[in-house]
């Protein structure tokens, strides 16, 4: 078991042990600490998986962006009510089925699964490039979409944000 | 194939889409304008959206496809089944245009923004051959949909949007999941390709099937079928008229385009070791005994349209199941139908709403007397909607049974038979909720003298005579449509 | 000449969209614009009479245009016609219907609830009844069936007794019931019929001629006569006779289907209920004998014994209920679904006695149920009761009034001399032939039939007595003014009509009997096959 | 066929007019306005005196070598003609002279009876319906059409039994006479269809030469005599004929006595070709117990027209049962003979009702009970005398034609089976009796007339009425048939009958010894008898069979069709409410499952956590996510349907 | 086991985790913390996927799409959550509930 191995294996862990956290902690905004080590782990596993492009638009992404404005939401809800970050739970036992039936039902599909896959880690080249070409030229039209996507999505947050009527 | 050739390919592509350049042009229009003007010359954005729209559409007219062409290296291909369904998109959007008055929403440059966005979205999804096209329309869609199901701005527009953002953002989830499940079993983001269908074929494992169910539920979800109905009732009770008659038949014919190519393409041309048919036909019972049965008892007409839509999905999904042309040319059919005349009934809805803003059914009693027109018009729609000469609803629920009697008596498979008699046996009971309506309005004497609503401008109601004369016209001479949908010849 | 039938449906319902543009104000215009179209249909008849000749086997003053012709490209052509014509069985329904119409028109002369929208809805409900008496093409019948729903939901819904609602949607609901079974089997029998001496292409036709062709089925279809398939324990096309007869027999009404019949006609107005029980429940003797028999022979054949049994169960157990009925117009509705359940037996036998005396049943109950339900609306009229046991001794007040009543009720239980009696024998005759010509039926259900006339004179009578006879005493208040004009000029010319039909059948018969001679053929070459 | 055509189509035409003069007596009648209406009195007798001459025209030119048959189509049924045709043979003539002579009579006397009614135009129209009626099932050629017209002879019995609705019982009694009579109908209805299933044919000639299978021949004759059975109110359907005389008194004459009832007898021997020996055997014995259960009926009721109905049930059995048992010859003999005397009884009856009634200061209706009579022969001589002879004629006392024709009947049955023959003399001694007892009690014995009578206003009625009873009476006499008063075989057997049964001499001895004998021995029984005015005979109510009718027909039927009301009301409606319900239910279901199951708290599943020893419960109400999940439980659902 | 095979099975169990937290957790802001985890899990598929076909990046083009898609629904979600709160001053969605079937 070399090194990237042994990285590769306590990525997975942390990430799979974070989102176990996640389902266990009451208080929200550790819930969002965990989140981004998992995110994180995750970004780790992209770069073993020898997706370094990938990796790093999650890391800034994410950490950078969703997060932030996730706990940003968060300290505005939270201080607004003055009530602690404590939450509360509910449907636990049914819900708790239907996710372990996904579970149990994935686990089961990729237990008669052969995936032709070569075994640990490839090490190949960049892949930067060849995503810099395809973006521009097999996926210009979603890359365009995709700007679109975002104005839209930021007129719609700004709109629902910002203008507020009486409060019936 | 080189960078150069790409390049071409890609210029050249720009050409066939010059309906969605007209749309994101009125976008940026509309977000400059709204910036530059001030908020009170509605009249312009109207304009600016309505022409908007109105060129769009005469441009997928002009620009009519005789053979599909694929663009952008297969994201989306160009062909006559996708130019109607962005006609009738259009259309939808055009009337919601109309629908909306002035009084309702503020925030005008904005509102025909997302409103064209969703447009746009739509435009893509029907067109698209790729996931990654898939997923982006479709979030285009859902993403200004949250949106606009607020833009009543109080709070009940906020419950809505919270809800119908939180059970859109899961379905979402699950279907990425399972696109990428797909991806992973055939290798390939276009589902088009005979890469895509060979490969599957191969495949044995059962992550076909869950990732297949899994993107499945995320058009459920935009097409409002069971099981991801349940969001359906309480958006549409919290959002504005126009905006519920919009949200009621663009997505969902935007997601039924994008769904029929799906369904075939998963079905592996009738290989797959997996039962679609009665996957599909499973899911438009429960569709259509869900949103009958509940719609049942409902006295808010929002809430009631909600769950006739849960209920007109299934009778669509009833042309699906057939898994064949004459099925999908059914279904344009009976969405061409649905479109007509879901607009008309907002649009009385919406006319009955002006003064108490959100009527219940029994306040609508004898109100027949005193608005003959409107009452005559929502009665024709509704009974339209039931499936009843001599309206088109009949000649389009008529077609759909006809294509899927045709597909049993070719294949014999019971879940059709099944689902014929099932489905038809609905119609009855759609009846009792139908029917309440006019039942109150013409049978039902008023309780006491009520405030007589203000006028109703003299627009709508010939935009509502239109839409009655054309429900007539298309039951007496349904080949004035129904020619045009047949020379469609659907490919995968 | 050239397209009399058109006229004749069309008219009204030009009329009902020339009526839209008249304030509602002139009551009177309504009412003249009704009568007036009656009368030009009346007229329109006598052309018909002139031009149509009794010796012509199949249909006439045919009146052909393509109306839907769609090319769905591998799965053939979609073709619907407007097809309209004319043979035995149609003329005798349109006769019915311009005579009932009319009188449907006076009937209802002085209504003065919201007259526009009463004479617009009976306008359109007359072209919706003559249309799907003329129509050949199934598509164009079943348009005209659906469509008579509806105004005759809303006659009975705004115009209606004090329970309205309820008796409207049990209509409403147990005539669409049926009408689904019915496009089931229309949306079958299209896909599985093509057009004979068409091109490469096949053409499926809604053609209801083609149809009695078993030459013109789709080989492998689902409901092709050589190797039909087989559903659960029948072929598909038992199944698909069981369900045009199901549906059918709604409206007729048959028991145990015919409950929404007594809450309909107790609770609409009488012109309502006039047309009601004269042609509505023609409706579905004559699909029937129209789609029924004719396309599903097989299917007749196979199912005679058990419609010959639910029509004499409808027979005796309408007749009982008769019998125990407190409201004249109950009364009056059982009766209906007794004389009905005579058309039933009679097409059942599948003789030729037995076929021709169901349409002229139908046609004979027409008259005399139009007469009766007349009659119930005078005392209705004149006290707002019609609660038998607040009467007795009506005679010697409305002596012209209870004149009729006999004349009425002695006609609808047979009394030879009218119309009604004749039908009814040769129904009789036909179901008792029945067992050594076909061996449809049996004999008993002729001879238990019987009973329904010895039960028909008992609820008759029995009312006569109660009500007519005996010491004067009226439990309710009323002015017991007898008969007026207009009444007269709506029971004299039915009474005759009755009487005339009674004593000289023929001319009826020489219009009816082409048709049924076909039919039975048809029947009976399906008895010699199985 | 001798008699030139032409003739022929005179004699078919006066025929004609013979049925059709009642009917245009009926349609001028009806119309005539209330003013007018004294116009009826005297165009209606009129007419039908029109219709009696021509009657007689035709019987002078018809014989048994010339019989007239003549036939039209009716009506197409199927490839089958209906026809509608007339036979005049001997038979069919003499019927229609009797009809119309009687018709006329009674029409005569009714202008007497009925001067002071209201309703006289609705009154003769009706008797001229009859009239026509009768003489349509007389004449006509075929089954349908004897059927056709007597259904309508039912009708305008109901009509004239009913004629005075204002009294319950005259409108009850009408009813039951028309439901009875449809009973029996429907029988002959069934028989009807036997033949022309069976036959190929109606018309009663060609039904004749028809090869009808023995067992269906058997049926229909059952059936056919089930028609005979209601019409005349033979056992057990007689139960309508006493009651039938709540109509007015001429019309009892004309309808139940002479011509109405005797209808089925005619129809018997019309068809007598069709019954096979065991059928005969069945009409013998149902004659046989009417004529019993008549003669008793007779001999102890005590009101007038109650006594001639019974009477006339008993004269009825006899010639049915010398039908079933013995020649039909004979009883169609008494048919004629028993139509003058009967309905001369009657009238006679009708008189002293009638004088009695305007004699009575208090309008009770016991003026028909003999018990209330007594001594009229003075006061009333001419009717004394008229029922007199009549009744003699009744009783069968030799120089009467009613002694001929009984002693045909007596004849014919020796031929059968010696216990019908026992029976015959029976009743012959029995009706003497009680014809005495009438005659005694009415006419003879001490005078019992209540206070109320104006005794010195009773007297013969008026001159019409008068000369009526007189000319029955006259036409009682033994010179109707025969010109020998000890031979039967007269004039009207040797006019209508080839073969004829020989006079024997024993029977006529001993019959005529018999009645005398009996009449004597009346005589002396009742000369110091008085009727117990005390015991009002009530209980006397048709044998009781009204009662058991009521408890085995009438109530069921009642209670049946209550209950099929009930069955429509709360079962199959109750059924659809049913459907609506669990609709609105499934409907609430649906609801209940939106708001508790997938917004609240997943109570089932939460019951399944606790029974497993989960600690949390959620019983708060999530609604978006509880939404979620359960949308995502349909998937997984899906999947696993799917998969597994 | 392999390493591609140790993603699938992490992507399962962070979607699964995904989900619970939707279903469970009773604040809009942690629905929205578990939807971002299934977008990841999604993600994670993509790139195990892609590991077979190292010279087409499909799957990573894909992936990038759905981070950008997070975003915006991160973005517009956190709007419509703080829309709601104002009205409501609650991120919990129950007590946002007046929207339901009446009776």
């Amino acid at each position: 078991m070399n090194l990237v191995t042994t990285l590769f294996y306590t990525f997975i862990f942390i990430a799979a042990g974070a989102a176990l956290c996640m389902l266990f902690v009451k208080n929200i905004f550790y819930a969002a600490l965990l989140l981004m080590a998992c995110l994180l782990s995750v970004a780790g596993i992209f770069i073993l998986s020898n997706s370094e492009f990938l990796a790093a638009t999650q890391i800034m992404i994410y950490a950078g962006g969703v997060l932030v404005l996730i706990i940003f939401g968060l300290m505005l809800t939270a201080k607004i009510s003055g009530k602690p970050l404590h939450i509360g739970h509910q449907n636990v036992i049914p819900g708790t089925l239907v996710g372990l039936a996904f579970l149990g039902v994935l686990i089961y599909s990729y237990s008669s699964l052969v995936l032709d896959l070569p075994s640990g880690i490839q090490p190949t080249g960049n892949s930067v490039n060849v995503i810099g070409i395809l973006l521009m030229t097999d996926f210009v039209l979603p890359f365009e979409v995709s700007g679109i996507l975002l104005l839209t999505s930021l007129i719609g947050a700004a709109i629902t944000a910002s203008s507020f009527s009486s409060k019936k | 194939m080189n960078l150069q050739n790409q390049l071409q390919w890609i210029l050249d592509s720009t050409t066939f889409i010059g309906a969605e350049l007209i749309l994101l042009l009125g976008m940026i229009i509309l977000l400059v304008s709204g910036l530059i003007f001030k908020r009170d010359v509605n009249f312009f954005f109207h304009a600016i959206a309505f022409l908007t729209l109105l060129t769009s559409a005469i441009i997928v007219i002009i620009d009519w496809p005789e053979n599909p062409v694929r663009l952008f290296n297969g994201m989306i291909r160009y062909d006559d089944f996708s130019s109607y369904l962005k006609i009738l998109i259009d259309l939808g959007g055009l009337l919601t245009i109309l629908l909306s008055r002035n009084k309702i929403q503020k925030k005008k440059p904005e509102y025909f923004l997302l409103l064209i966005a969703i447009i746009l979205g739509a435009h893509w999804l029907v067109m698209s051959m790729n996931f990654v096209m898939v997923l982006l329309s479709l979030e285009m869609i859902s993403l200004s949909s949250y949106v606009l199901v607020g833009f009543g701005f109080d709070k009940k527009g906020a419950e809505g949007s919270l809800k119908y953002f939180l059970f859109g953002s899961v379905a979402t989830a699950v279907m990425i999941f399972g696109l990428s499940l797909l991806y992973g079993m055939s290798g390939t983001l276009d589902f088009s390709t005979n890469k895509f269908v060979s490969t599957l074929l191969e495949q044995k494992s059962p992550l076909v099937l869950i990732g297949g169910l899994m993107t499945l539920s995320g058009f459920l979800f935009k097409i409002v079928a069971a099981p991801l109905h349940l969001w359906a009732a309480d958006v549409y009770e919290s959002a504005p008229t126009p905006v519920v008659a919009f949200l009621s038949v663009v997505p969902k014919l935007a997601g039924f385009g994008v769904l029929i190519k799906f369904t075939l393409a998963i079905n592996l041309f009738g290989q797959s070791p997996y039962n679609w048919q009665v996957i599909l036909g499973t899911i438009s019972m429960l569709s259509l005994t869900i949103g009958n049965f509940s719609a049942l008892w409902q006295t808010n007409p929002k809430r009631m349209m909600a769950y006739s839509s849960i209920a007109q999905s299934g009778f669509l999904l009833v042309g699906l199941t057939c898994l064949s042309i004459s099925g999908i040319h059914a279904i344009l059919f009976y969405a061409s139908i649905y479109l007509l005349m879901n607009f008309l009934t907002f649009l009385i809805i919406q006319q009955f709403e002006l003064d108490h803003t959100s009527p219940t059914i029994p306040s609508l009693a004898g109100l027949g007397r005193k608005f003959p027109f409107q009452s005559i018009a929502m009665g024709i729609g509704l009974i339209s909607l039931v499936g009843f000469p001599i309206t088109a609803g009949f000649t389009a629920k008529f077609f759909l049974f006809s294509s899927l009697w045709e597909a049993f008596s070719q294949s014999g498979k019971p879940i059709l038979i099944v689902l014929f008699v099932f489905g038809l046996a609905n119609m009855v009971v759609s009846l009792f909720y139908y029917l309440k309506m006019p039942y109150y309005l013409f049978l039902k004497e008023p309780p006491s003298e009520k405030p007589i609503p203000a006028t109703i401008p003299l627009w709508e109601n010939l935009l509502s005579a239109f839409l009655v004369v054309l429900l007539l016209v298309l039951f007496f001479q349904p080949a004035l449509l129904m020619g045009w949908i047949n020379r469609i010849n659907f490919v995968l | 000449m050239q397209h009399l039938i058109s006229y004749l449906i069309f008219l009204p319902i030009i009329a009902a969209l020339l009526a839209l543009f008249v304030p509602a104000v002139h009551q009177k215009v309504f009412r003249i614009l009704a009568l007036s179209v009656s009368f030009l249909q009346f007229l329109l008849m006598f052309l018909i009479f002139q031009v149509y000749s009794t010796t012509g086997k199949s249909f006439q003053l045919i009146e052909k245009a393509s109306w839907i012709t769609l090319d769905l490209g591998s799965w053939g052509v979609f073709k619907a016609e407007y097809f309209v014509g004319l043979d035995g069985l149609s003329l005798i329904m349109v006769l019915l219907s311009v005579l009932i119409l009319f009188i449907a028109v006076l009937s209802s002369w002085n209504n003065e609830k919201n007259t526009k929208g009463y004479f617009i809805l009976l306008l359109v409900l007359n072209g919706a009844i003559l249309g799907s008496f003329c129509a050949m093409d199934l598509l164009l019948f079943y348009l005209f069936f659906e469509f008579m729903l509806l105004p005759m939901y809303f006659l009975i819904g705004i115009w209606g007794g004090p329970r309205r609602e309820y008796a409207s949607i049990k209509f409403f609901l147990y005539t669409l019931l049926g009408s689904i079974l019915i496009l089931i089997v229309i949306i079958g029998l299209y896909s599985s019929v093509k057009e004979p001496g068409a091109g490469v292409q096949v053409v499926h036709t809604f053609n209801m001629e083609y149809m009695k062709d078993s030459g013109n089925y789709i080989s492998g279809s689902v409901l092709n006569y050589s190797e039909p398939w087989i559903i659960g324990p029948w072929s598909a096309r038992l199944w698909a006779f069981l369900f045009l007869f199901i549906g059918f027999a709604i409206k007729l009404p048959m028991v145990p289907l015919h409950t929404w019949l007594p809450d309909a006609h107790v609770e609409a107005p009488t012109a309502i209920s006039v047309v009601l029980a004269a042609l509505l429940l023609k409706i579905g003797g004559y699909g029937l004998a129209r789609l029924a028999y004719p396309v599903f022979p097989d299917g007749a054949v196979y199912f005679s014994w058990f419609v010959g049994l639910m029509g004499l169960i409808s027979i005796i157990y309408g007749a009982l209920n008769a019998l125990a009925s407190k409201d004249l117009k109950r009364l009056i509705a059982y009766s209906s679904v007794s004389h009905m359940g005579f058309v039933l037996l009679g097409l059942a036998s599948g003789t030729i006695e037995g076929i021709s005396g169901a349409i002229y049943q139908m046609f004979s109950h027409g008259i005399l149920s139009a007469m009766l339900f007349l009659l119930a609306g005078v005392i209705y009229d004149r006290t707002n009761s019609r609660i038998i046991e607040n009467y007795s001794g009506l005679s010697s007040v409305m002596k012209n009034y209870t004149a009729f009543i006999i004349i009425a009720f002695f006609a609808s239980m047979g009394l030879p001399g009218f119309s009604g009696f004749i039908a009814e024998i040769m129904i009789l005759f036909g179901a008792f032939k029945s067992n050594s010509l076909n061996t449809l039926l049996p004999e008993w259900m002729a001879v238990t039939a019987t009973l329904g006339l010895i039960l028909g004179a008992a609820y008759y009578l029995w009312t006569i007595q109660r009500m007519f006879f005996g010491p004067l005493s009226v439990k309710v208040q009323g002015d017991l003014r007898d008969l007026d004009y207009r009444e007269y000029t709506m029971l004299i010319p039915l009474a005759f009509i009755a009487l005339l039909f009674g004593v000289y059948p023929q001319p009826l018969l020489d219009i009816i009997n082409p048709f049924a001679h076909a039919l039975a053929n048809t029947v009976t070459q399906f008895v010699k096959i199985h | 066929m001798t008699a030139n055509l032409a003739q022929d189509s005179i004699v078919f035409y006066t025929a004609l007019a013979a049925l059709l003069l009642p009917l245009l007596s009926f349609t001028i009648s009806i119309s005539v306005a209330n003013r007018y209406s004294w116009t009826v009195s005297l165009i209606a007798p009129f007419l039908l005196l029109l219709s009696f001459l021509s009657a007689c025209f035709v019987l002078l030119h018809v014989s048994k070598e010339t019989s007239l048959h003549s036939q039209i189509t009716w009506f197409t049924l199927g490839d089958d003609e209906i026809t509608f045709g007339f036979l005049l043979d001997t038979r069919t003539v003499l019927m229609m002279v009797v009809v119309s002579c009687i018709s006329f009579l009674v029409h005569l006397y009714s202008t007497g009876y009925m001067a002071e009614d209201t309703s006289i135009q609705r009154y003769f129209a009706m008797l001229g319906f009859f009239t026509f009626s009768m003489m349509g099932i007389v004449m006509a050629n075929n089954l349908l059409m004897i059927f056709f017209f007597w259904e309508l002879v039912g009708f305008s019995s109901y009509q004239l039994i009913g004629f005075w609705n204002d009294r319950p019982s005259a409108a009850a009694a009408a009813t039951k006479a028309f439901i009875i009579n449809r009973i029996g109908d429907a029988g002959f209805l069934v028989g009807i269809m036997i033949l022309w299933t069976y036959g190929g044919s109606l018309t009663i000639d060609q039904i004749n030469i028809a090869n009808i299978p023995s067992s269906y021949l058997t049926l229909a004759g059952i059936c056919i005599f089930c028609g005979v059975i209601g019409k005349s109110a033979q056992f057990p359907l007689f139960t309508w004929l006493p009651d039938a005389m709540e109509g007015p008194t001429p019309v009892s004459a004309l309808l139940h006595a002479a011509t109405m009832v005797a209808a089925g007898v005619f129809l018997l021997v019309r068809t007598y070709f069709l019954f096979m020996p065991d059928v005969l055997m069945l009409v013998a014995s149902v004659g046989a117990i009417t004529s019993i259960i008549g003669t008793i009926g007779a001999l102890l009721q005590y009101d007038i027209k109650k006594i001639l109905a019974y009477s006339t049930i008993s004269q009825l059995g006899l010639m049915v049962m010398g039908i079933g048992a013995g020649d039909p010859f004979a009883s169609e003999l008494h048919l004629y003979t028993h139509a003058f005397f009967k309905a001369g009884l009657f009238l006679c009856a009708g008189s002293i009702i009638h004088v009695l009634h305007q004699a009575s200061r208090q309008k009770t209706l016991d003026v028909q009970d003999i018990r209330n009579m007594g001594g009229l022969a003075k006061l009333m001589p001419v009717t004394f005398l008229a029922s007199l002879i009549m009744a003699g004629g009744l009783a069968g006392i030799p120089l009467s034609a009613g002694f001929l024709s009984k002693d045909a009947i007596l004849t014919g049955l020796l031929q059968g089976e010696i216990i019908f023959l026992f029976i015959g003399f029976s009743i012959s001694i029995l009706t003497v009796v009680y014809a005495f007892r009438l005659i005694w009690f009415t006419f003879l014995a001490k005078d019992s007339l209540p206070e109320y009578i104006q005794r010195e206003q009773v007297s013969d009625p008026a001159l019409m009425m008068r000369i009526v009873t007189v000319i029955l009476a006259i036409a009682s006499l033994w010179l109707m048939i025969s010109w020998s008063p000890i031979d039967f075989n007269g004039w009207v057997s040797h006019y209508a009958q080839k073969k004829v049964i020989i006079n024997s001499a024993l029977i006529t001895g001993t019959s005529a010894i018999i009645i005398l004998l009996t009449g004597l021995a009346a005589y002396f029984y009742f000369k110091d008898k008085t009727l117990n005015k005390k015991t009002a005979n009530t209980m006397f109510r048709n044998f009781d069979f009204d009662l058991l009718y009521k408890k085995i027909i009438v109530t069921p039927s009642l209670n049946l069709s209550n209950g099929t009301q009930t069955i429509d009301q709360k079962w199959i409606d109750g059924l659809l409410h049913l459907a609506a319900y669990s609709q609105v239910a499934l409907a609430h279901f649906m609801g209940w499952w939106d708001k508790s199951i997938i917004d609240g708290s997943v109570n089932g599943l939460a019951i399944v956590a606790r029974g497993t020893g989960s600690i949390t419960r959620s019983f708060s109400s999530g609604k978006i996510q509880s939404y979620i999940l359960w949308s995502m439980l349909g998937l997984i659902i899906f999947i696993l349907w799917i998969l597994f | 086991m392999n390493a591609s095979q140790s993603i699938l099975l992490l992507a399962a169990l962070l979607f699964s985790i995904g989900l619970m937290i939707v279903f469970i957790k009773r604040n809009a802001i942690m629905i929205l913390l578990g939807i971002e985890l299934m977008f990841n899990s999604a993600n994670l598929n993509l790139i195990a996927f892609n590991q077979s076909q190292p010279f087409l990046v499909d799957g990573q083009i894909f992936a990038l799409f759905i981070i950008i898609v997070a975003v915006c629904e991160a973005a517009v979600g956190i709007a419509i959550i703080l829309r709601a709160y104002h009205y409501y001053h609650s991120a919990i969605p129950d007590h946002v509930s007046e929207l339901k079937e009446k009776n």
